[in-house]
């Protein structure tokens, strides 16, 4: 079994643990954390299929182009999830605050 | 042959360990700190995968900036809890989940992961990928960056996409704030309050760090890197220089800082729109204008997503302007 | 000339009156037009029956008067116009306004049910028909009405879903070169692998429509609920949407069908005397006619289930008749309720009341004479034959009822109804008596050519334009007819019998609706206790985990499926 | 220089797709006051340009495709537009313009200010969300779609919570994490299809696919993953978490772009996969069990939307119910009408949905209170209101001749085309659930008002028309749909 197969298998093991957090966790942190984790264990599958297809040119290792590229507008695309994520945690955070300060009850969890 | 297989699974090992960390560790620092350094160990993995344009970007985007955002949420999170120590945790579920259900969840989980891992060892030999025809077609774009011409020539449209996503997502981060403080500033990103050592690292990081991000833009034409590397590294100088306190963070009324943030995607639609003006089509470059045409864009791009990025990580306004 | 343009203006005239419902200074106004709006329809029935045909398609949906169909529209808009003339007399000027507001559907859908041609505007009309009656039933504004008007949303939508499924069933062997005509429909059916689905499906809807037994239940709620003069035209036009519907889909001149048509003849005849049995039971005097609506509508729906059975054509022209008759008595009787609860009881009012009850059950010289003589020689002599015959009997001992309970009827405080009121009362009560016997050569010439014994020739039954001299002769030929007498006394003698009962028989009351109250308690109750257990199951769904874990197995069920 | 003077089928797909983008970016930049013009303006030009399209596409009866770059697929992205795209085009055309024009006057800046945050962010991020609809429409590949799928989630993230009350960021973080779980597994899904054929482009997979006489273990889990996170987008039982609070707490217009517009476009993805990929699939396990599940939508919603006190809830849960109908055309795809019948529904679901949204909203701001047995009076005070919700309802029912008839008619008879007669069940139930809950609101509202003094309401004569458009749209769909014949072949 070459490298990438063991980099893809690994990556398999990390998008079980990663949902398995993302399932169970009720922090929504927590969530995001294990969310970025799945995203990249993703992104590392791409990553072999792309070096499955890659070679060797002049000793320099080669990939495919296409999924590197692809994985790039994901990161893109899964850091503005985060962001997104995150500033709605803090508001929702600040919120909490607020009506905890008021003493009122405010249910979220339904 | 057999020392590189070696390193290559004791970087998986580390890997797995760290993620097993970022998962499964009480504390939400530690957490953090882990996934940062898994980023960190993902870009070496990404160098083995052959794949250096995606480890400056996994340096940059993945590591850097999400865990400097994490960092700071679960900072903020922490202050508060003590702020206010009978707080309700805010939770998106009941935690007290039947263990029942955590043992069919786990299981299903690990289903999923060895369906994957078999899919992954069953994959069909020899493979049937793009390499020759992204080889075939680079020359057309005078690009020597297979990937930045994949990005930028033959998936352009992804690449525009992408660079809205940000725009919107900075939207979508602004209209969290309260209605009284619209039009102004974020909240300072100060750390500390007066910091020799963070001041003189302030000073002295941006040159290089600057110097470096244009680089990456540069480059990126013929070698790894390109605009969302280089516009990172920018961005990650800016921030380093408000936390510093050596900048202030602009209103997000400010025109100038609007047009920043959306000339790299308005630009990029406008040359796009050339093309049937040049009679290639839309997003298409005309035969020899293609390599400038790529920089131009790549130059503007590398602008919005710094200052967007910037702006991304400050968060949304705080205390509106003085009338 | 062609007056093509008549047909589409008359079936959409009681719609563009509803869009100027939209500005609220014309509101007010609707209810003193009420009358005048299905007077284009009556004009396009008078125009058809004269043999002018008239037909129309609009975006796949076609429209067409024939015979059958203009007679009951005639009735149908004569009923409408008339009882329209009423509602500003009997109802409050902001009451009538809102009840305008519905009638207008409702006398849109009544009207095009009739006109209809092709399976698909025949169930638009339907459906508009029965969801716009909901809101004439629903109008008064008590728990007792909106009781009702629930009641009647659940009976009339399962119905419909039926009918609909029917129509889709009736309309699956066709092919979009034969379109959706009723001809093609019946022609088709016989063969179609779902004949026997689509065929129970239509009995089922159509049977809630006009209160089949079982089925029946909503309709004595209904009626006593909603305004009498709403009544009078949803008891009188729009049930007839379920008799057209019978008419127009039943296969009767294949006979194929038999045992079907076995099954609605016996539910139809058990409807009839059940009607009659808890009708003489009634005290309100519209749950009265509620039941003797049920009891008419069931020995409408047996004459058509015999014709099934026995594939005889006629019966479907003596079911016209049939309806086109009982729909203007009807119409008069709920109209008569609607102005004596208003101004009190009158005896004038009350003999016109009888004379036209009695024709229900066939008094002669009467139009009701002729309906019963009409299905002589499709009933035949036997048993069915003598039940339809008790039938009669039972229905005038229900009309007779229903006059003692009429004349029962106080008003809270009695006022004086605007002369128009009456001046409708008596146009539809002389339409009633005399419209049906110009109706007759077209419609039952045969089967009382038949009953009287004289020979039957070979005009067609249908599409025979209506014109004066062929009218003198018929009645010249069967004024003399030799059997005519005997048929007198075959329809009289139940006519004697039922009154003999009602003047020995004395009974308590019970209440409207039956075994509706009964089931309704324990159905509802049932009802709810399933929608909160689902409702907690959707809780529990919506727990993150719970979803999470769906979406994962989801993942993994799918692809285990898909290896196969 | 001809191309340029005339604009061509191929022209129109590109403008369809990048003037909202355009809009959105030139509201942001400018924002103020001129944020909005600039974003009705871009839905009027919108608006020429896609009924341009689909003059074009249904009049010479054309697919168009464009090659964007000039690069040919796999290594090039394509767009494709025929007649079923255009139809949806068409309809989400309608619904946004609508939805705006009648949202005008909302969040404008007192006289002092100079912008008002709901506002920039309304007029930015409505245009922004009908691109990234718009490109899920036309784009041809997969992970183009991905990424279109995407900048969707996050527009409609923040419009959901765009009135800042603490309970809809729970709700719009819900929406948020549930989106991403589903759009992280659609993208395992399209990497591992990439790693077997090395395109990503739906015509050639398709061309790939039609090859195989058993899947590899790898598409049976890539389309296993796709699925079920396309699936877990548009909310289908027991998906739905997300739904209910982000559609009812979410401001009135943004409810309705939600349930229109936005849960529509993974459904038009979960399409393709099915209908486009994998044609054929109908009696596999795979559709039964989205049948059953879409079933289930059916009586779930229903039931639920019966059990809501309030109107918004009441409408969201309708949504789900009526979302599981578009899923029972995974099991009848063998018929011929099944194809239409679901586009169908789904057009004239988009337009009636759109209505009765903005009607409850006009409700709440004009009539006050949104609690279904307090709305005694509202037939006096705002009739016009009324009976827009009154015939958007209609439609949602499936009374005739609206669109919700012709699509519910078509489906019964592909569930009897298709032998598959137990699929009528639910959709007769369903039927009879959803009339349920339209006449309850309809029969209190016509009630005469507990207190008399009930003055008409003021409801701006713009939105009324555009509520009013939005549902006759659904009915005249209807009768366009009768007009061209049954069946459908």
């Amino acid at each position: 079994m070459v490298a990438s197969t063991w980099f893809g298998l690994g990556a398999a093991l990390i998008i079980g643990l990663s949902l398995f957090q993302v399932i169970i966790n009720p922090e929504p942190l927590r969530k995001v954390l294990a969310f970025n984790l799945l995203g990249s264990a993703v992104f590392v599958l791409f990553g072999v299929l792309a070096r499955r297809g890659g070679g060797r040119i002049d000793g320099v290792a080669f990939a495919d182009p296409v999924p590197q590229a692809l994985i790039i507008t994901g990161l893109v695309v899964a850091f503005a999830a985060t962001v997104l994520a995150v500033a709605l945690v803090l508001r929702l955070l600040q919120a909490e605050c607020a009506t905890q300060d008021h003493d009122t009850e405010c249910r979220i969890d339904d | 042959m057999t020392l590189t297989l070696f390193a290559d699974l004791g970087l998986l090992i580390i890997l797995l360990g760290l993620a097993i960390i970022t998962a499964f560790a009480r504390p939400a620092f530690v957490a953090v700190a882990a996934y940062m350094a898994y980023g960190l160990v993902m870009a070496l993995a990404w160098v083995r995968l052959a794949a250096v344009d995606v480890a400056l970007t996994e340096a940059a985007i993945g590591s850097g900036l999400t865990g400097m955002l994490l960092l700071g949420a679960v900072a903020w999170n922490q202050r508060q809890t003590e702020a206010h120590p009978r707080r309700r945790q805010i939770r998106l579920q009941v935690p007290a989940t039947h263990p029942l259900l955590i043992i069919v969840v786990a299981a299903v989980c690990a289903g999923v992961s060895a369906v994957l891992a078999w899919v992954v060892v069953t994959l069909p030999e020899p493979p049937t990928l793009q390499v020759e025809q992204v080889r075939l077609a680079l020359p057309a774009t005078g690009l020597g960056n297979p990937v930045t011409g994949v990005l930028l020539a033959f998936r352009a449209i992804d690449t525009l996409l992408e660079s809205v996503v940000l725009v919107f997502a900075l939207v979508g981060v602004w209209s969290l704030a309260d209605d009284a403080a619209w039009g102004g500033r974020p909240r300072s990103l100060r750390l500390v309050q007066h910091s020799h050592a963070l001041t003189l690292l302030g000073q002295l990081l941006p040159p290089f760090g600057v110097l470096m991000g244009l680089y990456l833009f540069w480059a990126g034409a013929d070698a790894p890197g390109g605009a969302f590397q280089g516009g990172t590294l920018l961005a990650a100088m800016w921030v380093l220089a408000l936390s510093a306190g050596l900048a202030k963070v602009p209103a997000v009324s400010n025109r100038q800082l609007r047009l920043l943030i959306s000339i790299g995607s308005l630009l990029f639609l406008a040359i796009g729109l050339a093309g049937w003006a040049g009679g290639v089509g839309f997003l298409g470059y005309p035969a020899g204008w293609s390599k400038a045409l790529i920089l131009i864009i790549e130059a503007t791009l590398t602008l919005s997503i710094a200052v967007t990025l910037g702006m991304l990580v400050a968060g949304r306004p705080h205390r509106a302007l003085p009338r | 000339m062609t007056i093509q343009w008549l047909l589409p203006v008359a079936l959409a005239t009681p719609l563009v009156a509803l869009l100027t419902a939209l500005c609220s200074r014309l509101r007010p106004w609707l209810p003193n037009l009420l009358w005048l709006l299905p007077l284009p329809a009556l004009v396009a029935a008078v125009l058809a029956l004269h043999g002018i045909p008239l037909a129309f398609t609009l975006s796949g949906l076609s429209f067409a008067l024939d015979q059958p169909g203009a007679m009951l529209l005639a009735a149908a808009a004569l009923l409408w116009s008339l009882a329209g003339l009423a509602v500003p007399a009997v109802l409050d000027q902001p009451s009538a306004t809102r009840l305008s507001l519905w009638w207008l559907p409702t006398l849109a859908g009544s009207l095009a049910v009739f006109g209809a041609a092709d399976l698909l505007s025949f169930y638009l009309a339907y459906a508009i028909v029965g969801m716009s009656s909901w809101g004439l039933i629903g109008h008064a504004d008590h728990i007792q009405a909106r009781h009702a008007a629930g009641g009647y949303l659940i009976f009339a939508l399962s119905g419909e879903l039926c009918v609909l499924m029917a129509c889709v069933l009736l309309a699956a062997p066709l092919s979009a070169q034969t379109g959706l005509s009723f001809d093609a429909v019946t022609a088709a059916l016989p063969s179609s692998p779902w004949r026997h689905a689509a065929v129970g499906l239509l009995m089922l809807g159509l049977g809630i429509k006009i209160g089949l037994v079982p089925l029946h239940s909503w309709m004595p709620l209904a009626y006593s609920a909603a305004p009498p003069v709403a009544a009078a035209v949803i008891a009188g036009a729009a049930s007839k949407a379920g008799i057209i519907g019978l008419i127009r889909l039943l296969p009767i001149a294949e006979g194929l069908m038999s045992t079907w048509g076995l099954m609605l003849a016996v539910l139809g005849l058990v409807t009839a005397f059940y009607g009659l049995l808890i009708g003489v039971k009634q005290r309100q005097p519209a749950a009265v006619l509620a039941y003797s609506s049920i009891s008419q509508l069931g020995l409408t729906a047996s004459l058509l289930g015999v014709g099934l059975m026995s594939a005889e054509p006629l019966s479907r022209a003596a079911a016209v008749f049939y309806a086109a008759h009982h729909l203007l008595v009807k119409g008069v009787l709920f109209l008569a309720l609607a102005l004596i609860m208003v101004s009190g009881a009158r005896w004038r009012v009350l003999l016109g009341v009888t004379l036209l009850g009695l024709s229900l059950a066939g008094l002669p010289l009467t139009a009701g004479f002729l309906a019963k003589l009409g299905l002589k020689p499709i009933l035949g002599d036997g048993t069915i034959g003598l039940l339809a015959s008790l039938a009669a009997a039972g229905t005038t001992l229900l009309m007779l009822h229903f006059v003692r309970r009429l004349a029962a009827t106080q008003p809270v405080s009695p006022t004086v109804l605007a002369p128009q009121a009456w001046l409708a009362l008596g146009l539809l009560s002389l339409a009633a008596l005399i419209v049906p016997w110009l109706l007759v050569p077209l419609s039952l010439g045969q089967p009382m050519r038949l009953a009287l014994g004289l020979p039957v020739d070979q005009i067609p039954i249908w599409n025979v334009p209506w014109s004066l001299t062929r009218w003198i002769e018929f009645w010249q030929q069967l004024i003399s007819a030799p059997g005519l007498g005997k048929a007198l006394w075959q329809v009289l003698w139940p006519l004697l019998f039922g009154g003999l009962i009602a003047l020995a028989l004395w009974l308590p009351p019970l209440p409207p609706g039956d075994v509706l109250l009964l089931v309704e308690r324990l159905g509802l109750r049932i009802v709810c206790r399933i929608g909160e257990q689902i409702q907690r199951l959707e809780h529990h769904l919506r727990a993150w985990p719970v979803a999470g874990l769906a979406l994962l197995g989801l993942v993994l069920l799918f692809a285990v499926m898909l290896m196969g | 220089m001809t191309e340029l003077a005339v604009f061509g089928g191929k022209q129109l797909v590109v403008l369809a797709l990048i003037m909202p983008l355009l809009g959105a970016l030139l509201a942001f930049t400018i924002g103020g006051r001129t944020a909005r013009w600039i974003a009705l303006l871009t839905a009027l030009v919108e608006l020429v340009v896609v009924v341009s399209l689909a003059w074009i596409v249904v009049d010479q009866q054309i697919v168009v495709e464009y090659q964007l770059g000039g690069w040919e697929p796999p290594l090039g992205v394509r767009l494709r537009a025929d007649g079923a795209t255009v139809l949806v085009l068409l309809t989400a055309t309608v619904v946004m313009t609508a939805t705006m024009i009648s949202a005008h006057a909302d969040w404008q800046p007192l006289p002092d200010q100079h912008e008002t945050r709901a506002g920039l962010v309304f007029w930015t991020l409505l245009p922004a969300l009908w691109a990234a609809f718009n490109t899920v429409l036309l784009s041809q590949d997969l992970f183009n779609l991905f990424v279109a799928l995407e900048i969707l989630t996050f527009c409609a993230v923040p419009l959901v919570c765009l009135n800042g009350k603490a309970e809809t960021f729970a709700a719009a973080l819900r929406y948020l994490l549930f989106a991403l779980l589903g759009s992280v597994l659609y993208l395992l899904g399209a990497g591992l299809i990439y790693g077997l054929w090395g395109t990503l482009d739906i015509g050639l997979l398709a061309l790939e696919i039609s090859k195989l006489n058993r899947y590899p273990p790898a598409l049976s889990l890539a389309l296993g993953l796709m699925t079920a996170g396309l699936m877990a987008k548009t909310a289908i039982v027991p998906l739905h978490l997300w739904l209910p609070p982000a559609h009812a707490g979410a401001p009135a217009p943004v409810s309705a772009i939600l349930s229109a517009v936005v849960v529509k476009a993974a459904f038009v993805v979960l399409l393709r996969l099915w209908f486009e990929l994998m044609p054929g699939s109908a009696d596999t396990m795979v559709a039964q069990t989205q049948g059953v599940l879409g079933g289930l939508a059916i009586v779930l919603g229903g039931v639920l939307a019966l059990r809501q006190s309030r109107l918004k809830p009441m409408i969201a849960y309708s949504t789900i119910a009526q979302m599981g109908y578009l899923f029972l055309v995974f099991p009848l795809a063998g018929a011929a009408s099944a194809w239409g019948a679901g586009l169908l529904h789904l057009c004239s679901h988009a337009l009636a949905k759109a209505a009765l949204f903005l009607a409850a909203g006009q409700i709440i701001t004009h009539f006050g209170d949104d609690r279904i047995d307090h709305l005694a009076g509202l037939g006096h005070v705002m009739p016009l209101t009324l009976l827009a919700f009154g015939v958007a309802g209609f439609s949602l029912m499936g009374l005739p001749p609206t669109g919700g008839f012709v699509a519910k008619w078509w489906l019964l008879q592909a569930a009897i085309e298709t032998g598959h007669w137990g699929w009528a069940v639910p959709i007769l139930f369903g039927g009879l659930l959803t009339a349920g809950y339209v006449f309850r609101v309809l029969a209190v509202a016509l009630r005469p008002a507990a207190t008399p003094a009930l003055a008409a309401s003021t409801v701006p004569h713009t939105a009324n028309a555009m509520i009013l458009l939005l549902a006759l749209s659904s009915l005249l769909l209807g009768l366009a749909a009768l007009g061209t014949g049954l069946p459908p072949q």
